[in-house]
């Protein structure tokens, strides 16, 4: 069983159901909910791209040395990329968030078609 | 009804393009050209046992520097927009209870020492500035849950964020003249691989990167606890 | 060569980082929900001043940077991080492309920051942080070379957009500023998958690296290129799936909507362009019909809208659009793209920018309150710059970049994009146009003022002197742009006009420009030859006479002469022209400096709509057309003379050029804005736009024709059909002039009929006709400038132009009755005067050609012609005059020396009409060798008859001398009544009009034939503004306002797309 | 073997804590799932060799976000749900 096509998979799934909430939850609570599982699929199918199989952390320590790194770990690069992602996820929810508290300061609703001042 | 129909079908949709992806995908066998290379070479050039490390905070190290802005950026603006009035409303919180202020007070004292090696021993071990922030950043909610009439000093956090960021961009800036370029980490001896003090100047930045994370998070969290008061 | 240690380009994003990170140490001065406790008033202008420094250390390093990579043959310069090299650390590369972006985002954010400072200090040190945090992210944005470096800087830019819209926080703001996070947090998702993708099938992050691997051939690895074009994409808020770029753009500050709109989607579009190496050809392809769609679809939507920043939101978006069809064809333009791209990029990005700096100043997004820009001169004055310069109007850059572009299109045979590009642009000169038609026309709200400090002002004066100089750059680099410098001079004496404009009164400008004028005539047109002497005749000749009137006028009359002058040049331009280039610059500085002159007219605001919409439509067809030439002569020049040699499309070629230069002479069909626009003008504007305007587009098809011959288009002979035109036109322009009521509308319609002759005459392809027609043309301009100064006399007396007001004038204004009867004898055809001479002519050319049925037609038109006039000379001088015209005086004697000037202009051409005729018979021949007028002595002998003016004149003279003063005597014993003084049953009726018998004069004819002059083209061309209207109405609203139908598009637009795309 | 079951075990909890995350009307239980499925993903980061990564979103998508989360139910709490 390959874990990376599983975290792949998972992850696409995970996309899905956010943007699943994303679409249909009128709550702007639960839109930003869904923007956060949106988040954790990205990061599952980039951790998931990462790895290779039966080979182990990107740690080069007694287990690993520098020489053998090349044969014994997996891809350190998207693991690099996620940890940037994910600090970036909690800025964007974090944004987010106070949107939704600023939002509710002034209509008292949470309702996502509160809010639909500017069109046309 | 509709609406939700039409969205399965656009889901449908994305679905099936996202089969495709997941199809194209088989793993891989070995380590691609750019790992490759890290592999190699990362302990080598930049003296980190910890690769991902190596790659977050040098070879990477631009992206670093741009993920800590937008996480200072998501603080301004909250701390912009979510400021609370200036008296300090006292209203009645229920002090918390006696047994999770007693914890907390022994607590936090242990997770921010917790956080700091975390952050100081990124480039040996898993964690890292990121982690290490987070990680204190956590402990002061517990603070800010056993003693919610406390009014945190966030005039603090700003300014250890400011100091961090600005150290960040200096040390950054003092590689193109010191060293090979921008964020090069040799303006310090490499030292020992895999000691505490080697990895010239790179935990010096994951430090700073922590301090910087904590900062922000914490300023963050600040913010969005003191918007509860203005209930 | 640039220091790279001491300017380094890394500095740009190290200072902009470090000096927010310092902004933090200043104590916030936060936002206050209660505008009384704003407790910060001892401003921390430190902060800001700090910021500023920043920005201007960033402008002045990428300047740097342009400068040596311009003139010190600088090398592109790659710039290490970490000290390694690529891929495996992140590079960012300093080349001439990133030197021109990075100052152009800088700039405008150096400039936005300055106009900003009133925000600033009300937002406090966050927003600037903020602020400096954007605009350092846009430059990562363009210098990095790594894909997912790219990525970080993008959520950067975005995440400090979003934090700025809120700043100006309002629930709108808000609410806008919440769709645009989801919008562009599902976008960056799409990015990062397909970012990690290609990492996974390239094996790096680098972009030149992945560009070496070939994505696209790998398997699985196409998905990976579909989702980075797709987001980046989306990022460029492709329309339909852009409502939430819409949205932000209506609900941001507009200092950061400057930013957003010139250096966002700067940025975005040249990472866009930078990433595409990755790709292939099909996927070229694919921006083009994104960006062609965008383009049309947002400027329709654009039509519809009732607020500055949101039209300007659908105009930004559609101004990428056409960026991204550029870039899209970029392998089709070969060499010119970069030319073309520069030109358009740079009008957009000064227009845009100085266009939400103008919406701040003027502090209101709705359009009609856009009046009250008219309290600083000089800001219309930008205004007009940026808009000009938005639509690609000569002489800013879009136009240089326009015309490259759609002549390189033509030369690859692209003609459909040519086509829908010309459209699009169309359709966003509709609302840009009838924006600055608001602006010039609209009564401003007498109790507002306009607060204009200089922090304000000063971006927007850059930029706009900014569009002029870069023009000046663009003009140079065109090809044929060595043989502009024949407008250099004259343009800045308009220059100069609008200097002084403010200051002096309006004889001195008046003198000033008539001498100019008459320099310019002696100095350019000298050496002309031929037809284009003889318009030039007219053009600068009757310019100068009809100027003279302008001394009747009192004050400055501001914003008038620069134009006139403008006109002239252009008119002059045309005649001076030798290549297509130096032509379509003249038309537009003609149809510009004209659609100002008309504008100013009382209740002209929609005519001269209407009139710029015809005149640019006209426009894009020539240049269509000299697309299609350029592709078709097969020879790579763009002298006048390819029209000589087409091969190809020859037929679509001269009708396009046809209906082009048709809608200056307002043939029927195209004529509907010309009766308002010329009515509506100002006294002495009416003869210039009738008597001479209307010449320019003769004068098109005299060297269409010349040049081309007849041509024919699906087996239609093309000057046979335009005959019919010609002979339409004239019945029908003439009926309608017989059946106004507006003395200057009869005018203005008789101008539709009588350039209906001349197109039916030279659609004759011989001898005497093009003798007639250009004989005719030089009458029309002198008896219809006489007309209408004699009636601009009248009404300039009589305040009304409606002619059963009047009545009775003779004895008031006796000079004016002889003009007007000269005119109209001379009009009419009837002996003894010139016009004569024409009828004379025509009717020998029509039998000649045998077309005798269109020749049937235009003898009724003649005949027509007779009842306006007589209806124009009976119902205002004759009859019995108005008590309350009384004591009305002649009109001033500045109207009426010019009168009298072509009064003997026209005595001399009836006497010896030979003086005109032989001469342009003369030329003539070579052209049409057969059927020539011979002369003897001062008689013109034709196969069919002989025509002496002399002789003619002594007859007509004498019996109508003897008519005129039995005339004279018998109205002694006229009885003097009332008029509308009379009563039914005791009662004032309630429309005293309808019993005066000036009213409705023709009745009965209006009965008979009045079917013909139903307003069918009128009703036609509203129907298609209406459907315009109609759908932009309807798609828009797809715009619900409802972010989660937003998040829906922009998913669908992925979906779709991929469909479209990889199956 | 017992790394298989752990990995389907968790796939199944991930994606059903997913779905109940964002079809729950109960703002509280979302907010929980969401910061379950964060935790599980860490949790599954370990088997794919990425303590770092596992750390992180630890930390931060089940910590903090959810923290963060709390704040704002507790300011918005109890007027609206849907």
């Amino acid at each position: 069983m390959d874990f990376g096509l599983v975290a792949v998979v998972v992850g696409f799934l995970l996309i899905l159901i956010g943007i699943w909430g994303i679409l249909t939850q009128k709550n702007i609570v639960k839109i930003v909910i869904g923007f956060s599982i949106f988040d954790t699929g990205l990061h599952a199918i980039m951790v998931g791209i990462g790895y290779l199989k039966g080979r182990t952390a990107p740690i080069l320590d007694s287990a690993v040395s520098p020489a053998d790194a090349l044969t014994s770990i997996v891809d350190p690069v998207p693991q690099a990329l996620v940890l940037t992602a994910i600090v970036i996820g909690l800025g964007v929810t974090a944004l987010m968030l106070a949107y939704v508290v600023r939002l509710y300061d002034y209509r008292k609703s949470l309702d996502i078609s509160s809010y639909e001042d500017l069109k046309w | 009804m509709v609406r939700k129909i039409f969205v399965i079908i656009l889901l449908i949709g994305l679905g099936w393009f996202f089969y495709g992806m997941a199809d194209s995908f088989h793993g891989s066998d070995s380590l691609n050209m750019t790992a490759s290379y890290y592999a190699e070479n990362g302990a080598e050039e930049v003296g980190a046992a910890n690769l991902v490390t190596a790659i977050v905070v040098t070879y990477r190290g631009l992206d670093t520097l741009g993920e800590v802005t937008i996480l200072f950026l998501t603080a301004a603006i909250a701390a912009f927009f979510l400021k609370s009035k200036e008296e300090f409303s006292k209203r009645d919180v229920k002090p918390s209870s006696e047994l999770l202020q007693t914890a907390a007070g022994m607590l936090v004292p242990l997770i921010f020492v917790l956080g700091v090696y975390v952050f100081v021993n990124g480039h040996l071990s898993p964690g890292g500035g990121f982690q290490g922030g987070a990680i204190i950043a956590s402990g002061l909610v517990l603070l800010l849950l056993s003693k919610p009439l406390q009014k945190v000093n966030s005039r603090f956090f700003a300014l250890v964020e400011s100091f961090s960021g600005l150290f960040y961009v200096g040390i950054g800036v003092a590689g193109i003249f010191l060293a090979g370029g921008f964020l090069d980490n040799s303006i310090l001896p490499l030292g020992e691989f895999g000691t505490l003090l080697s990895a010239g100047i790179l935990p010096v930045i994951y430090i700073l990167v922590g301090l910087k994370v904590g900062s922000e998070l914490s300023g963050l969290l600040t913010k969005f606890q003191e918007t509860q008061e203005e209930n | 060569m640039v220091d790279s240690i001491l300017l380094n380009p890394i500095y740009i994003i190290g200072i902009g980082l470090g000096t927010s990170f310092i902004l933090g140490f200043f104590k916030s001065g936060r936002f206050q929900a209660h505008p009384s406790a704003m407790h910060s008033e001892r401003i921390k202008t430190a902060p800001w001043v700090l910021m500023i420094g920043a920005l201007t250390v960033m402008t002045f390093i990428s300047a740097e940077w342009l400068w040596s990579f311009l003139f010190n043959g600088q090398l592109p310069q790659q710039i290490y991080t970490a000290g390694f090299e690529p891929p495996f650390s992140i590079n960012l590369l300093m080349g001439r492309n990133e030197a021109f972006f990075t100052l152009m985002v800088n700039l405008v954010g150096l400039l936005s920051g300055l106009y900003l400072l009133d925000k600033f200090k009300e937002m406090g040190t966050h927003a600037l942080s903020v602020y400096l945090v954007l605009i350092m992210g846009l430059n990562g944005i363009i210098m990095t070379r790594d894909i997912f470096n790219l990525f970080v800087f993008l959520e950067i830019a975005s995440i400090a957009t979003a934090g700025l819209i809120v700043m100006t926080s309002d629930v709108k703001a808000l609410s806008a500023g919440f769709k645009y996070m989801i919008a562009t947090g599902l976008i960056s998702g799409f990015l990062l998958i397909g970012i990690i993708f290609a990492y996974y099938f390239g094996g790096s992050l680098n972009i030149d690296s992945l560009a070496e691997a070939n994505l696209t051939t790998v398997q699985g690895g196409v998905f990976a290129v579909f989702l980075i074009v797709v987001s980046l994409l989306l990022e460029l808020k492709p329309f339909p799936a852009n409502g939430w770029g819409i949205d932000a753009y209506e609900a941001s500050p507009v200092g950061i909507n400057a930013v957003i709109s010139s250096a966002s989607a700067g940025a975005t579009y040249y990472v866009l362009s930078k990433v595409l190496i990755i790709t292939d050809a099909k996927w070229y392809a694919v921006t083009a019909v994104v960006g062609i769609i965008t383009f049309l679809g947002s400027n329709l939507m654009g039509i519809k809208q009732t607020n500055a920043k949101r039209m300007l939101g659908y105009s930004s978006v559609g101004q990428v659009g056409l960026l991204l069809v550029i870039l899209g064809l970029s392998e089709q333009l070969g060499n010119s793209f970069k030319f073309i791209i520069f030109g358009i990029m740079m009008s957009h990005y000064l227009a845009k920018a100085g266009l939400f700096w103008l919406v701040g100043i003027v502090k209101t997004g709705i359009l009609k309150d856009w009046g009250i820009l008219r309290k600083k001169p000089v800001l219309v004055f930008f205004m007009g710059t940026f808009i000009f310069a938005l639509l690609g109007l000569p002489p800013f850059p879009s136009f240089f970049a326009k015309w490259t572009l759609v002549l390189t299109l033509s030369a690859a045979g692209l003609n459909l994009w040519v086509g829908l590009i010309l459209f699009g642009s169309l359709i966003e000169a509709v609302y840009l146009f009838r924006w600055f038609g608001y602006v010039l026309k609209l009564d401003a709200d007498k109790e507002r003022s306009l607060s204009t400090p200089f922090y304000r002002t000063f971006p927007v004066w850059l930029f706009g002197l900014l569009s002029y100089y870069i023009g000046y750059v663009a003009s140079v680099m065109v090809p044929g742009g060595e043989t502009l410098g024949m407008f250099y001079l004259p343009l800045a004496f308009v220059g100069f006009l609008f200097i002084i404009d403010r200051y002096l009164p309006v004889w001195v400008k008046n003198t000033l420009s008539m001498a100019a004028m008459a320099l310019y005539g002696w100095y350019y047109m000298a050496g002309l030859s031929e037809f284009r002497m003889l318009f030039a005749i007219i053009f600068i000749g009757g310019g100068i006479v009809t100027m003279i009137a302008g001394y009747a006028k009192s004050g400055k009359r501001v914003g008038f002469y620069p134009f006139v002058v403008m006109m002239y040049i252009g008119l002059g331009g045309l005649l001076l022209s030798e290549n297509i280039l130096q032509f379509f610059i003249s038309w537009e500085l003609m149809t510009l400096g004209s659609y100002v002159l008309i504008i100013r007219g009382k209740k002209s605001m929609p005519h001269a709509l209407s009139y710029m919409m015809f005149s640019l439509g006209g426009a894009f067809l020539i240049l269509a057309g000299f697309g299609l030439a350029f592709a078709g002569s097969g020879v790579s020049s763009i002298s006048l003379d390819i029209l000589k040699n087409v091969t190809r499309y020859s037929g679509l070629i001269y009708t396009f050029l046809a209906i082009g230069f048709m809608t200056k002479t307002a043939v029927i069909g195209l004529h509907i804005w010309l009766p308002g626009a010329h009515a509506e003008a100002e006294s002495d504007v009416s003869p210039m736009v009738s008597a001479i305007l209307l010449k320019a587009g003769m004068f098109g098809l005299v060297v269409l024709m010349l040049a081309m011959g007849s041509q024919s288009l699906g087996g239609v002979s093309l000057p046979y059909l335009l005959g019919w035109l010609g002979a339409i036109t004239a019945l029908l322009g003439n009926l309608m002039a017989a059946f106004q009521e507006d003395a200057k509308r009869l005018l203005a319609y008789s101008s539709v009929g009588q350039l209906g002759y001349v197109v039916f005459a030279m659609a004759f392809m011989s001898h005497l006709g093009w003798l007639t027609a250009l004989a005719f043309a030089l009458n029309h301009f002198v008896f219809k400038a006489l007309l209408f100064l004699a009636i601009g006399g009248v009404v300039m007396r009589t305040k009304t132009k409606t002619m059963y007001e009047m009545g009775g004038l003779i004895k008031r204004m006796p000079l004016s009755f002889i003009s007007v009867l000269i005119g109209i004898i001379a009009l009419s055809g009837l002996p003894p005067l010139t016009g004569f001479a024409g009828k004379w002519l025509s009717y020998n050319a029509v039998i000649e050609k045998g077309w005798y049925f269109q020749g049937f037609l235009v003898s009724i038109a003649g005949l027509v012609a007779f009842l306006y006039c007589f209806r124009l000379i009976h119902v205002i001088f004759l009859g019995q005059p108005k008590d309350k015209f009384k004591n009305i005086k002649e009109a001033p004697i500045a109207m009426l020396i010019p009168q009298y000037i072509l009064i003997g202009v026209i005595m001399l051409f009836s006497l010896m009409p030979n003086m005109v005729l032989k001469p342009i018979g003369e030329f003539l021949v070579q052209y049409f060798p057969d059927g020539a007028l011979q002369w003897d002595g001062g008689t013109a002998v034709s196969s069919l008859g002989r025509w002496s003016g002399v002789a003619i004149m002594n007859i007509t003279i004498g019996i109508f001398g003897t008519i005129l003063i039995w005339l004279l005597f018998m109205s002694r014993k006229a009885v003097k009544v009332k008029q509308f003084n009379i009563f039914y049953s005791g009662e004032a009726p309630s429309r005293p009009e309808l019993t005066h018998y000036g009213y409705n004069f023709f009745a009965p004819y209006k009965k008979a034939v009045g079917f013909l002059v139903q307003p069918l083209v009128t009703r036609f061309w509203d129907g298609i503004a209406d459907i315009l209207h109609s759908i932009s109405d309807f798609v828009r609203r797809l715009y619900n306002g409802n972010g989660q139908m937003y998040a829906f598009q922009v998913i669908l637009f992925v979906v779709v797309f991929s469909i479209f795309t990889i199956g | 073997m017992l790394s298989v079951i752990i990995i389907i075990a968790l796939t199944i909890l991930v994606l059903a804590a997913a779905i109940l995350a964002v079809q729950t009307t109960n703002l509280v239980v979302a907010v929980i799932s969401a910061g379950l499925v964060s935790l599980m993903a860490s949790v599954g980061y370990l088997f794919l060799s990425a303590p770092d990564v596992a750390m992180t979103e630890a930390a931060i998508g089940s910590g903090l976000s959810t923290i963060i989360f709390f704040y704002v139910l507790n300011r918005v709490r109890g007027k609206d749900h849907g």
